[in-house]
This record gives C-alpha cells, structure tokens and sequence, in this order.
C-alpha cells in the first residue's frame, strides 16, 4: 500500500501554468487524431478520458494513442477499452483506479493479468471521488470533502486525508485535486474553436475538461460557431480549455453515442471473446488498433459506413 | 404447478419485492436494472431509477445495458453529470442502492478491490466504480451476493465499502457515514438476511423456496443470527416471471431462460448486386429471427425485400 | 462584528429533513402566488431568492412575500428590489449580505436607511462565497475551500474559518454550507411537477435549488411534461426538488428575462426617485406592492398587458 | 483642436487602453463595461469579456447596464452560472479585473462596505459584490476611483477587497492569495498610477492631461511615491471619443455628453379610438426623437402609422 498521489493536487503551479498555455484567441483548432496525439501527449504524461469505453468515449484518440506508443502514463480513473488498451500495450505504470471491468460482461482480464503481475502501481478510488477530484482541481482548490470512502481501506491506497470539519462536527474525507496533463473528451458538436456541447447525460464532461492542462476533444460533428453563440447555454466546453479538435464522425466506435448510434454490441462480445488470452489481447490490437493507420482505415475494418449506417438506426432516439 | 426460474430470475423477483414507490433507487448494471424494471412495471410504478453517470426518471422502455448509456435516460426528467448525482445522494435524496461485491463480512461490510493482499493481489478485482459511494451516502442499501462460504467471510480481505463498520454504531461514531444511512438486505440465491438492530450482526430474515436453515448456515463463513421466526420467500409467480422474459429482457441479453434475440449484423449481397448491412436478431441456436434495419432502406421489410435469403 | 452563522451548514440534519419531507412522487404542483407563499414561507425562516431584480428573479412570489408580511426573515444574499421590499417592510432581522445596491443607479437607500438605524443584523460575504455556500449544501457537504476573501475583515464579521490544506500547505477559506428554509426562483418553463429550464445564464439557480428545504418556483410558461423528457439534459431543476409551481408570466417584472423580454427601464427610474426617502419608498410599495392583491392586478398597475407585450419586443433575441 | 471630453470618457478612455488582446477580462457594471466595449472596437477585437453571473464573450452588440441580464451573454460563447466563472478566475484564466472603490489605501487595499464602524456605520455602502473575489482571483486588477484625500486613505475603514496587503509579499504569504496576482493598475481622474515592485506601496506612473504632481500628491491622503520621470496620459482622441459617444453609448445611459435617447413607454389613442402603447426614445428635452415598437403592429412605421401624434 502507498501513499503518494499519481497526479498533482497544486493548483496554485496550475494557475500559472494555465496563465502561460492557454489563449482566449478564436483561432480554429481542427487537426486530425495523429496530429493532436504527437503535439500535445508525452511520455510520462499523467491523462484522463471521459466518459467510459461503451458510451461516448473518445475511441479514435485511443486508438491513435496506442499506436504512437506514449510511454509510463499515469491513468485516472474507470474504464474499459480505453484503458485496458493502453494496459494491453505496456504503456501505463501508476493509475487511480476506481473500476476497470466490462459490467454485464464482467471482470477485464486484462486489468487481472497487469495488477496481479505487478506491472503498475494503482491507488484506490470511488467513482464519485474520481470526479470530485477533478472537479476540486476545475474549481481551482487543493481539496473537496465529501462523505464518501469514510471508513473504507481505500483509504490506505490513496492517501487522501479525513478531518471533522470546524462548524458541525461532521466527519470528511479531504479529496486531493487532481489536474490532468491532458484530457480526452468526445462530443456530440463543437466548432472549430472548440465549443462543445453534448446531448444526455454530462457524465464527468465538465470536471475533466476544466481540470486538464491540455485538453483534445473529438466531436461527432464540427458546427458554425454562429450555432454555438446561438444556444451559449449549451455548451458544456468553452473553447478557451480546448486545444485540439478532432472530427470523428462514430468516434464512440464500439461504444454509443446517445441519440445518434447505438453500440456494436456483435464487436464488444468478439472484443470480450478475444480479450480472455493475452495472445487474444494482442491480435485485437494488431487487427484493430495498430492495423488501421487512421480513425477511416479503423471504421473500414470494424464493417464500413454501411454499418454505422446500422448502427445509427438502432439507438434510443429523442 | 410451480413455475421454473432459474437463480437469477429467483434473485431479481426478490430485489423488485423490496422497493417502496414514490422513492428513488441507484440502479447499477445487471440484476438491479432488472428489478427495477420489473418493479416498476408490478408493483411501485412510481420508483425514480438513478443512474449513477446521470439518467434519472429513465421510463426503462428498453432494458440498459450499462449504467451511462442512452437507454438510462431515455424519455428521463433529468440528464445531469455523475457530480450532480453522487451529491443529490449526498444530500440524502436517494433511499436505495443496490450492491454486488466478491465478499461480505457479518456487518454488511464489502470488499469489491482484491482477493488477497492489496500489493500481491490473488485476484484483482474491478474496484470500487460507484459501490462505495452508494454504500455511503444512500440510506438503505441492498446487498445480491451469491451465497458461499468463501463469500461470506469473518474478515474482508479489502474494506471497499463500509456497512455497518464494527457493529453497533461504529458505522456514524468512527467511520463518520452519515447517520441513519446503511445495509438494509442481503439478497442471496439461498435466503433474504436483514442486520440486528442493536449490534447491526446479520442475521437471516426469510428462506428461499426449498432451502433450510442449515443450508444457509453452512454456506455462512461465519457465525449468522438465526431468530426463533425464520419467514419464507414466495417463489416467483407466473406474472413475474411472464413479466421479466417478456416484457423486460425478451432479448435474452441477461437472461437465460428465455429464446434469445441476440443482435448482429451481417453483410449480404442484395438483389441489385450490392452489399447490404443488416441488423438482425438471432436465436440461440444462431438463427436469424427478425431484421431490424439496414444501411440502404428505411424499414425492415424493405431490407428484407433487398435481401430475401436472409 | 459578531460570529454566529444566521443558516445552517448542518448537511446531516438537512438529510434527515430532505428524506421525511421530499417525495419523488410525480404530482402536480401548480398553485397561485398566496398558496405557495401561505402554505411553505413561516415566520423566522431563512430565505433566498435568484437571480436579482433585474435579472431574472421572482418578483410575483417576492411581492406577495411582503403582501403576507412574514416576519423575522433572515435573508441571503445580494439584492436589489427583492431584499429592498422585505428590508422596506420591517420584515427582515438578519442579512447574510454581499451587495445592495442599483449598479448603475447607484446605492440603495433603503439598505442604508435600515443599516445606519442598525435595524438588522449583518454579516459580510462575496458574491462567490454566497454561491459557494449553497453549493456546498448542494453537495450536502458542511463546508468548501476557496481561495476568495482571504485577509478580508469580511471573516471578522462572518464567522468563516481559514486553514492551510494538507496537501500543498495553499491557505483556504472554509466557506459554511448554508441550507435554506425556502428558496424562490423563477424561470422560463417549468413542467406541473417542476421540472424546470432556464435559457441562458444560469446564475445560482443549480445551486440554491438544492440548497433549499422547501422550493417555489414561478415560470413563464407551463409545459407538457413530455417537453421536459424530449430534451432532459435542459432540466436544469429536478421536479423532485419543488414544492410549488406558480405560472407568472412577466413574474420577472421590472426585471427582464432573457430572450423574452427587456427590463422596464421607465419603472424603474420611478422607482429609483420615489425610494429616496423613506414616504416615497412606502408610497412606493403601497402602490405596487400592497395594492394589488394578485400578479395580474399588478400588471394592470404598472401598465397592462400591452406594455408587457412592449418589453416583449425590446430585449436581445437569439 | 483639442476635443472637449467629461471626466467618465476621459477614465473609460484610459480604462480601455490598457487591455491586452487575447485575454480576458472581468466586466462589473459601468466604465469597464463602457471601456470593454470601446477597446474592443479600437484596440482589442479578441478581447474576451467575462460577467460574473455567467456570460462569457458576448459580441457586446448592445451595452449592458446590469452584470446578468441578457446583453452580457448576447451572442456570446458560453452562457453558464456564477460558481462556473468565479471557478475560472480561481483557475487562473481571468487575466483582468476591474473594481471601484469608496476607499483605498497605499497597498491598493479597498473598502466597499463601511465608512465608520462596522457595527455602527456612518455610511452603509452596496458591500463586496464580486468585488472580493475578482480582487481576489484575477491576474490583475485596474482600480478605478475617484481621487480624493478622503477616499486615498491611509488606513481603510474596512477591508472588503485584499491588495498588497501590508505590502511586499505579504498579499502571498500572510492573506495566502494566489501568486503574481494583485493590483495593476489606479486609474483616476488625475493619473495612473502602479506599485512598486518590491514594496507594493502605491506609485504615480503618468498624469492626466493639465494635471500636476502638486494636484495628484494634494489629493492623496497617504504618502505617494513618486518617481523622476513621471509619464503623461494622451487625451481622449476624437476617433475614441466619436466611437464611445456613438457607437458604445449613443442611448447615453452612461455618458452625459450626447443628446441622449431615454427609453420611455407611452400610451395614445391610436387611429382605431383603442389605446396603443409604444415604446419611444427621448432626447435630453423630453422631446420623442423616435418610435420602437408598439403592442399592436409589427415595425416602427406601422406603429406611428396608428398614432401619427407620436
């Protein structure tokens, strides 16, 4: 059990940071996976994505980087495919874990086969603490309380620390900031500045976006800005924390996008079949990671527009 | 004669029993999204299903598969973020939540993390996720465990989520949770367990058709409270289990009991000797049942007409 | 300078209430102004309203608030005509204050006629920390750190407490939740049950919904359930929060309401002449206030229908 | 020629050039609201305003005169809350601020609360607003004032707004506000003034038009430093005064240079003998200058159509 924390509570070194880095310039950020991947990711980096792996994740930028193969990541919080990707790949050595499995489908073999072998150091978290994390870090404090993992041994793993507070007595636990070097997001629309809005659910949207110092979303469709100036209720991401802007029409691919396309659920249970091996771990990656060179080569090998096609007409719709 | 149901159905009709209406419950993944259904459709039409990445008020007209996808807030009165739900649990507006775990103690104590120690896990686990959020801050939490030995253990090898701590009060005066707040039930394939009042020690509450207290005993890793009134489980009427295969998970995608439709999507060439993507539903013998949709026509008869042999 | 919290911050109290008294039945809530204001305001409570009375804010429930003459209000918050009214009628004992005053009108004169005669206790808060305070209840937390007001002699009055955080040693303000008695907000549409959305900015309204024991809300527009469940991720307050839905078309008046309709500028130029002295501000609300018995004959007073449909076609569009 | 200007254009005027493009800037209601729009015009078209309620970069079509109402998120980018924008400025991202105060003291300390005791005030002032928090928050911060002795005090009668603190470092290290922020800039009636580096104690950088160090040094109640060369503020020029007066304000709700075109609201017995209520700009005499709308037509001219008297 250990006690250092993976990703940096400092927000006061977050402030400059963000002084120095980010422009409130309205200057177009579209570029593809490839190009938003090798700009802003380095080795050693400490990231995050939302939401989770079969609903509205930013699959196309996982996959890209997987392929480029940055090195010693620091991985925040639950997943699936987005995470055991890079897990598969050898790519993550300390990661903030609150879950990593298929739900229905169960346990991930591959998280099994990295912890149990010792390959990456891990620390304990819930799912709400995960996002409190972030959104202390997007509120710009050091800490959060919350009521939640009072009393539990993730306590142990994490480091974080518990006070009762001055005014009622209340027990807390003090959840560290935590600030991302980049953050993964995809999105129903943005435009080319990087304001973007999401339909359903937020999931962590907001949090992560405003916790990162480097943040690359991926968006279904890219708008006019007039569209985003129109409805300034809706956006979710202003474009000022957005440093690239990738199109990635079916860039949840296998996962849904609310509204828009449901998931391949024939690809996640070929996924999860191959997934049990380590050798069926790696051929997936070959087939349909590092096989395919762009987010188009991926879609070409998973079945084509044509099943997008299908897949568009199967989801929930408003 | 007695309807057939397998453990899960049996585990499901139990979960639905123990709703009240006009309340709200954090539905996860599985049995939970099962119950609720079923719940709602039988017996609390008005039960809120939360969703832990945001859906609230979901009308559950198609079955989730997963606790953020589209289908939790289909038809919802609020699409909001996972902050915005954990904290209206916080804030003490979620009575029920709903819990699986690899072990539990005899305080309701959960361990979802690790089999073995935490450094050199046996088994590594898929960690907390939302359990122990839900665990803290809901007021009653319900427990579906199987029951076995290696399950229901004196010690849990990892604490991921803290039930009534060590007993009595401990759960308010040393974990410092919130007052009031903790394991209401156990729901096993074998009985329903409730907590004594007083030590907060579980103890069993009612069997599950055909199962004996020696049964459940022996399958306790540790020492259960038997009252002298042990009640019984109805098992599952006809209505219910009518109910959930027909009308909750026709498809068969949690469970067995049923034909199955199990969705894929197949190439073919089509009369006018181009490719056609189809979505079809299979039985579980792999034939095809139904066509649901294609990528060069708007309705299934259409595709079908493109794609007779299928 | 005094030290006692006038609202609570205690979270765990506020969770024995929400659950014996919330109900997350599906029941219509539409009532007029004096059925709400009757059944869920009591003498003593501690109150708050958004957005401000310009902006947004519920003058329908605020002028029947005073009509009903509740008494030994304490009350949160910045203001202009909503605080002024209340502090006007003697109706006020205790102010959790950041700022009255008319922007560019200048000061009240009602907050200094009624401050100067030291007839209300106050404590002293930024705009920030105000909304903090009941986004920490909102939380259901007893408190959150921010890095506003440090240093300030606000914390002399106010009673918050300063602490170094455990983790980078940053110094932080531990702003005290606050739970409202009753909070009023008023917003472009609402469902019968509540389900509410607000166009454009937001304000505090997330906040001081969830922060509030009991909730009235007033709406321009009632609509179709069925309306609210097309677009849920508009939802900005949950039905479940709501007490009381009041339809008040123009309830906002002589405020505006974005996007439809403009404030009434020639108001409250009247307005801001007849409260510089103490006879003009009671002619004032004996006009406006006490004289009109409903929103409709209040509508009537300040100029009918016609010239609502007037403001209607001033403000900015979208 | 020079141009005749009011002591308000002459502040909004310097106000608005000290902005850097590409940042952004904290607007509360009056001048900075007058100088964000002229810099916007004239020096920094990317300038990105920010009103604490929510509206973020608005095109500034029209000129707000309330910090929430719809003219601050016209057209604007981002319409979000109060907690979502002072979170910004925490963050760091809010480069400039602009505040106003009853007093000042030689660290840039400000007072909008009192003036007297606090329990028993002379003068019960509006309080902090957001003053406190964009005080506190910003990278920097512009004071605009008035000068005179009685408000340049030595000591404040309270202390709503942190600037130097006790000067030095202290704003850091005793207050614990985030580093490298703090006052920028005072801009008064008679100069601009800074802080010195080192001891953050308040310095005469330039003066206005026709003003003395004598006049400056006369109405500073406090010990000025004032260094060997002291810059000259340029005057208002006639393209800046041209674009404020008809451009920014031509309704002149801030500036009383212009004619003015004060909305009123009216009735008249149109054409029909039904009353007709329109909506009228006046000029300064109380003269109808033009008609805006009306309750029962659709254009101007249709609504002076009914009521020709108008």
């Amino acid at each position: 059990m250990q006690h250092e924390l993976f990703g940096s509570p400092d927000v006061e070194a977050f402030r400059q940071w963000l002084r120095e880095n980010k422009s409130f310039e309205l200057k177009e950020k579209l570029m593809s996976e490839q190009e938003a991947i090798s700009r802003f990711v380095h080795d050693g980096d400490y990231i995050g994505f939302e939401l989770y792996a079969t609903v509205r994740c930013p699959m196309s930028l996982v996959r890209e980087l997987v392929r480029q193969g940055k090195r010693n990541l620091g991985v925040l919080g639950q997943g699936l495919q987005e995470v055991d990707f890079l897990l598969a790949a050898g790519l993550v050595n300390r990661m903030d874990l609150t879950y990593v499995g298929y739900e229905v489908y169960g346990l991930s073999p591959i998280l099994r086969r990295v912890v149990e072998q010792g390959r990456v150091k891990t620390a304990e978290w819930s799912n709400g603490a995960i996002a409190w994390r972030l959104k202390a870090a997007a509120m710009g404090v050091p800490f959060i309380p919350v009521r939640s993992m009072l009393g539990s041994d993730m306590l142990k793993t994490n480091g974080a620390h518990v006070m009762k507070d001055p005014y009622t007595g209340t027990q807390v636990v003090l959840l560290p900031a935590i600030v991302l070097d980049v953050g993964f997001i995809h999105v129903h629309r943005a435009d080319p500045y990087g304001n973007a809005q999401i339909d359903g659910i937020s999931g962590f949207a907001v949090e992560l976006a405003r916790a990162s110092k480097r943040l690359i979303i991926s968006a279904e469709e890219i708008v006019d800005p007039e569209e985003i100036r129109r409805y300034p209720e809706r956006t979710v991401i202003p474009y000022f924390l957005v440093d690239a802007v990738v199109h990635a029409p079916f860039g949840s691919h296998p996962g849904e996008m609310a509204y828009l396309y449901d998931r391949d659920e024939p690809h996640l249970r070929m996924y999860m079949e191959m997934i049990r091996t380590e050798e069926g771990t790696q051929q997936y990656l070959e087939e349909y990671v590092y096989g395919p060179k762009t987010h188009e080569e991926y879609i070409e090998k998973v079945g084509g527009w044509g099943r997008m096609k299908v897949l568009s007409k199967l989801g929930v719709k408003r | 004669m007695k309807p057939e149901y397998s453990p899960t159905e049996l585990l499901i009709v139990l979960a639905a029993r123990l709703f009240e209406d006009n309340t709200s419950a954090f539905i996860g993944t599985g049995i939970p999204m099962l119950a609720a259904s079923l719940a709602r459709k039988l017996y609390t039409p008005n039960l809120v299903p939360i969703f832990e990445f945001g859906g609230v008020g979901s009308q559950l007209r198609h079955l989730p598969r997963a606790v953020g996808e589209a289908r939790t807030f289909d038809r919802a009165v609020w699409a909001a973020g996972i902050c915005d739900i954990m904290e209206t649990a916080q804030r003490g507006l979620v009575e029920y939540g709903f819990l699986g775990a690899a072990q539990i103690d005899p305080y309701g104590n959960l361990n979802t993390t690790v089999i073995g120690s935490y450094d050199r896990p046996k088994v590594r686990l898929p960690g907390s996720g939302g359990g122990n959020d839900v665990g803290s801050l809901c007021w009653r939490t319900v427990i579906l465990m199987k029951h076995e030995v290696k399950r229901f253990v004196e010690r849990v090898d990892f604490l991921t989520t803290v039930g009534y701590y060590r007993g009595g009060d401990t759960r308010y005066t040393e974990a410092g949770l919130p007052r009031g707040s903790g394991p209401f039930r156990v729901v096993t394939n074998l009985a329903v367990l409730g907590f004594d009042d007083e030590t907060k020690r579980m103890k069993l509450l009612a069997l599950n058709p055909g199962v004996t207290v020696d049964e459940v005993v022996k399958n306790t890793g540790f020492e259960l409270l038997i009252p002298d009134e042990v009640g019984e489980n109805p098992p599952p009427t006809e209505e219910e289990l009518r109910v959930l295969r027909e009308e909750i998970d026709p498809e068969g995608f949690y469970l067995t009991t049923t034909e199955g439709r199990i969705l894929d999507i197949v190439t073919c060439t089509a009369t006018d000797s181009q490719p056609l993507t189809v979505a079809v539903h299979r039985n579980r013998r792999g034939e095809i049942v139904a066509v649901l949709a294609c990528d060069r026509a708007d309705t299934p008869a259409a595709c079908q007409a493109l794609c007779p042999n299928l």
